[in-house]
């Protein structure tokens, strides 16, 4: 159990690929883990009225944000039987193809790692006090809303 | 009084984060009531407000040096 | 849509980051996806009447075990909104800690990544004519038995 | 006629993966009886039959050539 740490979350631009494989890759070492689950959010080249979104720039109340995403990680250690539990959002701008949002979960048996990632990523997208600004092609922008 | 408002999101496009000085005794539906006179856009967006990193739920009194954000709906992720 | 080519399933040992990364690199240039969800299986180191799992050695009726999995790729597709989807199982030996099954879809919205990873990962390990051999420290072994 | 068997999983510790010469007109039923008479232990285990990689949910003719695969439960992933 590591969740009594509170975890370095924000990341200065995307998430690499490489930094993703990193993370999988330390987990070796960690035998009681039979599964993962993964949700990374990728920006999409959305178009909007004719524009074309080029970037998501993304602002956090961080000290808020990260309070919130430690309290968010103790509810889900509660509620499932996670061997650990790693997230990971972006601030700055975050082109389009570029990984905003990596959520990874692992436990023993596959159900709590998969239903896990997805509490997590519904609660993170609701309640975090992160705000994206979609950048379009011609340099105009507007705040995103999630669903 | 002295307090530190900060500004999320949207409501960058209404209004800048600030320092602030308030009438004591001031609680936050009195700070609403003077940011909507001063930034009469302000009333057209949704938003909540944080007292200290945390969510209030109803209005509170303010205290020197408090720390109050505007916060429209999150959008990460 | 790439449903319709038959795609290389097994790999020969484990499934390594690298690996991993670069699938998920990949789609970096496919501006319409939102959402990728990763299922990864890794060998446990089960402790059974005493005896540790050192590695699980996996062998397949691969052509039958292709065939399958084509199958549920095809469903899949029926079924859920995503963009692309990849399956890879190994084969033959993959000590504890190693990745012996990665699932990937990709989607615009979420819900639909998620919820087909999660479909194809059952479906796989009920219906695909691939078995685990459980190999213990001490060079003994038992059949696997999923759940 | 002549058929190709195939055995996996924990029946590889029973029997191994063979030709077998079957009389003409046999059906899957017919080599079941066979392997019981011949490998006593398989009647313990829990087994589908594939006939050319397809499983098949009811007793079927062989026909020369035919691929025949013993397939205890799966347990990939």
């Amino acid at each position: 159990m590591e969740s009594k740490v509170k975890k370095k979350v924000f990341i200065e631009g995307s998430i690499s690929s490489s930094f993703i494989a990193e993370a999988i890759a330390k987990h070796s070492s960690k035998k009681d883990i039979g599964a993962h689950s993964i949700f990374l959010g990728q920006v999409r080249q959305d178009c909007i009225d004719g524009n074309q979104v080029a970037a998501i720039e993304y602002t956090a109340y961080q000290s808020m944000a990260e309070e919130q995403i430690h309290q968010i990680r103790e509810a889900a250690f509660e509620k499932y039987p996670l061997t650990c539990l790693h997230i990971y959002h972006s601030l700055g701008r975050v082109d389009t193809g570029g990984i905003c949002l990596f959520v990874f979960t692992s436990s023993k048996h596959r159900q709590a790692a998969t239903e896990a990632c997805t509490y997590l990523v519904e609660r993170i997208k609701k309640e975090v006090a992160v705000w994206g600004k979609e950048i379009f092609e011609n340099e105009t922008y507007q705040w995103k809303q999630n669903d | 009084m002295q307090i530190t408002l900060l500004v999320f999101g949207v409501l960058n496009d209404i209004l800048p984060p600030q320092t602030m000085v308030l009438p004591a005794g001031a609680d936050t539906h009195q700070l609403q009531q003077l940011l909507n006179e001063r930034y009469p856009d302000l009333e057209k967006y949704q938003y909540v407000l944080a007292k200290n990193q945390q969510l209030i739920h109803q209005h509170q009194p303010i205290n020197e040096g408090d720390e109050i954000a505007l916060l429209p709906p999150f959008s990460g992720g």
